[in-house]
């Protein structure tokens, strides 16, 4: 009875998903994420909804230009995370070398851009009379910084996994067949690129 | 194939063992069964704690004029000249709620048994990600060190209810507390965390982790109720999180989220929190129902009744409970139609729990009740989980709920729910599954004895309660003894009071026997229950890596009794049957 | 079952064209500050606009750079479960606003 | 002064809904819990176990199932309904009065402060008059309070009138009852709003309307 297992035991097991565990695990981990940002960007609407006239025209309080700009770099960023991943799978060392320095430095230009935003908004920006525009600056500010401000961090800890990644493809880690770890961590970076998509519409142009 | 790698990686935990440092192996480990004793340890402790704080409310109630018994070791900021103070009322409400909540009942159900059976249960040597498990527990240490800590900074804890309603929990200007209710924030955020992390892990080793043959429909109940209860809180606890950084926003660097001079909206906080808040309530009582049905099952040696619809109500238990969540909210001021939607959504969710119920007593009806500890506290379960859905109905009517709300019924109805129904299923859980974790029994006689005083001390604290709801008590009185409504209720504070004294020291009979235990017990042996699901194929206690091989499963997960096997009366799910009748074992794995 | 195993772990499908999709995604952006800023549509058209291209970039995002065409239907399932959870919750919070 | 165990003496006309579904519930819930409770523990005691015995082995049965699904459904649909309509009589834009008297009444920690109408049966207008922690009402007259609060959230609760409500910071939140007899009461605090919540009440006085008419004349004059 029992002992009629060990005939069967190469058999594979129940494969689940049909997916790698890890890439299943991220896919989780971000379920919960959306959730995250959906409490926050839920209460931007809402209070957004309740009190409609405390809110500034686009580009009134913001620099849409330089935000422009930043969405195009955390595009770009994206597209050389794929890239990354592509060359990994094509056992393509320099490629993948290349891309993921590209994309980390490409996060770290986006954190850059970002900093230099908070910094102007908070020592010149203007807003309902009031000169430096705060967390504190009524439901717009408290809105604007927190849901930004939780982007950012998001990009941060993904320039912080990109650039251990980077430091690993310099060692040779990655390949053809080891690019798990480069797919989990561009599905966190997609994510994180989605969830500025999003952002960059309702806040700053909506 | 990621097949040869999985049992590559089975073959390295196996081996892994030999040699590792104390500290890696008890106190860093990343074996999901360690992990799972620990979390165990640190909830009972809580629990402990939470029960405290209880005691000392209950004696306020009761006495509202007389000091408190030792009173004075206790600080100035909480007792005064022998005296409860009243703000240090509202901080024990508030800790009472929630220790419970996060730091005792929700990690034990699912930091201890989902991370010890999960494994188990469905024939994997491990989680899918067991160092992420490690740092799930060693986030939770320090949130829970943050929430004690709390009682000892200037203001005291935390003091506006579990709830934490704004803006009293924003604005420290009228409530008193200031870094209390901050470090409650910070130490829920980290929770959640762990929570969150926790969720993640067990739902992918459930989804990819199953051994061969474990199809959906072979899990065994508890890990369908661990699944659904991860999915849970995954989805619940970021929003908790996100509500809880915005609140400590408004409270640190000036924001109004939640605040109404600013324009912020209060309603908003109850909302986000309520959304967290009801899955919670289900995140507290799916396990326990997973439990009972598997201590049920193999009490009464039979095969658990209606198997799928216990599945599918498992489902849209969770399912509904994502849009019931306004029924907390009736008469917050909420918009009075929406509050028609959610009476309708939360009589719904009574049908699935009624129809548990009703196949759990079908599962009892012509079966061979084996009255151990374990089966008592299940049945116990059914019980009292009756009680407490029944008395869901009354709040679920809005009209009623006009009354009730805010008064004692809703205390009776929770704690019928969160006593009666989890704490019962986990003294049930741990009398049951103790053996496989530690690999002696715990003492019979004293376990009963400790069921029958919890049951009857439970009942005197509990069912006197929607009495005081119904004569129109408040709840989070200080003192009661003023209100011309509330005349003649002392001696009933009283009785409750003595009672509750009773029911925390039966607790302390069940610690001294799980210790006494731990060193004396008698032996247990790999299945000391007869049971049929997979952790009790496997040596009491298993070894690093659970099992020699990976066990192939056959049938479903409760074959007790089946007419075809006639030396036991149980067939364990990686045994072949000698003659398959397929109505009921279903089609065995084909090689391939 | 079976049919999908070649197909999910092994990447059995043909990479798609990734700067193709990066082209789309910088063309939409800039189409969004232009409508945000330069249009005359009135506000609701400018509001529905924006958030359609908003969400059409999103998609471009999850389903060719996070590969979700490509994985097997159940993967895609898991991608899918919170966001039921995140519209009721928005929806039903403002219809206390409406 | 030994209590009654049962809801207070209801004196509103909404009451008289409530309490009917209340003990509707209450009997409902009543069949329900003996049934289940008398099952247990007859199943503990006939199906216990003993040697030799052997477990009548059994899936289910889907028809069993399907009815055990069905009444409860029907049972707490037909709750839900009835709930519905009760609710809406007393919550919803339409079940307000037109003509009725019109108070304020203002939570802050720890006291209520009512505002009433001065003689034009008005609010806003210069003869208003507030008290602090006096309600008095007429009896057989409907009467509207328009809820406020100034820092927390605190509730309003009456419990012999079978009113309940939030009031929230930031909101003005409507309530109508109509008193059916006379007496003293209280208005009890009902959510936790501070350390000073369980002495927050202040006094209800229901009088007969012309008795009503006389206090109201002299507070309006007296001010």
């Amino acid at each position: 009875m029992a002992h009629a297992q060990a005939a069967i035991m190469d058999r594979p097991p129940e494969r689940g998903l049909d997916v790698y565990t890890q890439k299943v695990g991220m896919w989780v981990f971000l379920c919960s994420e959306v959730m995250f940002f959906a409490g926050l960007i839920g209460s931007y609407i809402v209070l957004r909804f309740g009190a409609s006239d405390t809110w500034a025209a686009p580009g009134e309080v913001l620099n849409v230009p330089v935000t422009a700009v930043n969405t195009f770099i955390l595009i770009c960023s994206s597209v050389t995370m794929v890239k990354a991943f592509a060359a990994a799978e094509a056992d393509d060392q320099k490629g993948i070398k290349r891309y993921l320095l590209l994309t980390t430095l490409l996060g770290a230009m986006f954190l850059g851009v970002q900093a230099f935003e908070y910094t102007e908004l908070v020592l010149h920006g203007e807003w309902q009379g009031s000169h430096g525009f705060t967390p504190a600056a009524g439901l717009y500010g408290a809105t604007f910084f927190t849901m930004t401000g939780f982007h950012g961090f998001h990009v941060f800890l993904g320039v912080v996994c990109l650039a251990w990644a980077t430091i690993q493809a310099y060692r040779g880690r990655w390949g053809k067949d080891h690019h798990h770890g480069i797919e989990v961590l561009g599905l966190y970076w997609h994510f994180v690129d989605l969830v500025w998509i999003i952002l960059f519409t309702i806040v700053y142009l909506i | 194939m990621a097949t040869i790698v999985a049992e590559a990686t089975g073959q390295a935990i196996l081996h892994e063992e030999h040699g590792q440092s104390f500290l890696r192996k008890y106190i860093f480990s990343t074996d999901h069964k360690v992990i799972a004793i620990q979390f165990l340890f640190t909830t009972l402790f809580f629990l402990m704690i939470g029960g405290l704080l209880a005691m000392l409310m209950r004696y306020q109630i009761a006495w509202p004029d007389r000091t408190l018994p030792g009173g004075g070791i206790l600080p100035e900021t909480m007792v005064s000249s022998g005296y409860i103070l009243p703000e240090f009322y509202n901080s024990l409400v508030t800790m009472h709620g929630s220790i419970m909540v996060f730091f005792a009942i929700m990690p034990m159900l699912v930091g201890v048994y989902a991370n010890y059976l999960i494994p188990l249960q469905i024939g994997a040597r491990d989680m899918a990600f067991p160092r992420l498990n490690m740092i799930s527990f060693w986030l939770m240490v320090p949130a829970g060190l943050m929430t004690l800590a709390s009682f000892f900074v200037i203001g005291g804890a935390a003091a506006a209810g579990w709830t934490l309603y704004a803006p009293l929990s924003g604005r420290p200007d009228l409530s008193g507390v200031h870094l209390g209710q901050q470090l409650w924030l910070m130490s829920l955020v980290v929770l959640g965390l762990s929570s969150i992390l926790g969720s993640v892990n067990y739902i992918t080793t459930v989804i990819n982790m199953r051994a061969p043959g474990m199809t959906w429909f072979r899990m065994p109940l508890t890990v369908w109720a661990l699944f659904i209860t991860a999915i849970l809180a995954l989805l619940a606890m970021p929003v908790l999180s996100a509500a809880g950084i915005m609140l400590l926003f408004d409270q640190t660097i000036g924001t109004s989220f939640f605040l109404p001079e600013a324009g912020g909206q209060p309603l908003l906080w109850q909302h986000l929190f309520w959304f967290f808040g009801h899955p919670e309530v289900y995140i507290l009582i799916l396990p326990a129902m997973g439990f009972t049905s598997e201590i049920i099952a193999a009490g009464s040696r039979k095969p658990i009744f209606g198997y799928k619809a216990m599945v599918w109500a498992i489902v849209a238990i969770a399912f509904l409970g994502f849009i019931v969540w306004g029924h907390h909210m009736f008469q917050s001021g909420m918009n009075p139609t929406l509050g028609l939607s959610f009476t309708i959504s939360t009589l719904l969710i009574a049908v699935p729990s009624a129809i548990k119920t009703f196949n759990w007593m079908g599962t009892m009806w012509r079966g061979n009740l084996q009255l151990h500890t374990p089966m008592l506290f299940a049945i116990g379960f059914v019980a009292m989980f009756a009680i407490g859905g029944l008395s869901g109905i009354f709040m679920a009517s809005t009209p009623v709920d006009i009354y009730i709300h805010d008064t004692y019924f809703i205390v009776a109805h929770i704690h019928y729910v969160l006593f009666g129904g989890s704490l019962f299923a986990l003294f049930g859980a741990i009398y049951y599954w103790y053996p496989k974790m530690f690999g002696r029994m715990m003492n019979e006689t004293l376990g009963k004895v400790h069921f029958w005083l919890t049951l009857v001390f439970f009942n005197l604290v509990f069912f006197p309660m929607h009495g005081l709801g119904m004569v129109g008590m408040m709840r989070r009185i200080y003192d009661a003894t003023g209100y011309q409504h509330l005349q003649g209720i002392e001696d009933t504070n009283q009785l409750i009071t003595w009672a509750a004294f009773g029911l925390y020291a039966s607790g302390f009979l069940f610690a001294f026997n799980f210790f006494w235990s731990l060193w004396k017990g008698r032996k247990a042996e790999a299945n000391p229950w007869s049971a049929t699901t997979l952790e009790w194929q496997t040596p009491s206690p298993p070894k690093h890596g659970n099992w020699k091989e990976i066990p192939v499963v056959y049938h479903g997960p409760h074959e007790f009794s089946h007419p075809d096997v006639t030396d036991k009366d149980w067939l364990a799910q990686n045994e072949r049957p000698d003659v398959t009748s397929p109505a009921h074992t279903g089609p065995a794995p084909q090689p391939e | 079952m079976s049919d999908h195993r070649a197909a999910g772990e092994e990447h059995g499908h043909k990479a798609p064209n990734y700067m193709l999709i990066w082209l789309y995604l910088f063309i939409l952006t800039i189409a969004e500050v232009g409508i945000a800023f330069l249009s005359t549509f009135p506000k609701w058209v400018i509001v529905v606009g924006l958030l359609g291209m908003a969400v059409w970039k999103a998609l471009l995002v999850a389903l060719y750079y996070m590969h979700l065409k490509f994985e097997p239907r159940r993967l895609r399932l898991v991608a899918l479960v919170p966001l039921p959870a995140a519209a009721i919750m928005i929806l039903a919070i403002m219809m206390e606003y409406i | 002064m030994p209590v009654d165990w049962s809801l207070p003496p209801n004196l509103s006309t909404q009451g008289v809904p409530i309490d009917t579904l209340f003990w509707i519930i209450l009997i409902l819930t009543g069949i329900a819990f003996v049934l289940v409770e008398a099952g247990i523990v007859w199943f503990m005691i006939k199906y216990r176990g003993r040697e030799g015995r052997r477990a009548h082995y059994t899936h289910g049965s889907t028809r069993v199932e399907i009815i055990w699904t069905a009444i409860p459904a029907l049972v707490l649909a037909a709750l839900g309904v009835y709930s519905g309509t009760v609710w809406a009589n007393i919550k919803s834009d339409r079940s307000f009065p037109d003509d009725a008297l019109t108070l304020r009444v203002v939570a802050k920690q720890f006291e209520w402060n009512i505002t009433y109408p001065g003689a034009d049966g008005e609010l806003d207008t210069g003869d208003d008059f507030t008290v602090r922690n006096q309600l008095h009402l007429p009896a057989n007259e409907p009467v509207v309070v328009r809820l406020e609060a100034e820092d927390v959230i605190h509730s309003f609760f009456v419990p012999e009138l079978r009113v309940k409500q939030d009031a929230v910071p930031g909101m003005t939140i409507p309530v109508w009852f109509e008193a059916t007899g006379t007496g003293d009461f209280e208005i009890a605090c009902a959510e936790l709003c501070g350390l000073g919540h369980y002495r927050m009440r202040a006094s209800v006085t229901i009088h007969d309307p012309a008795d009503f008419q006389s206090w109201h004349a002299s507070q309006a004059s007296g001010s």
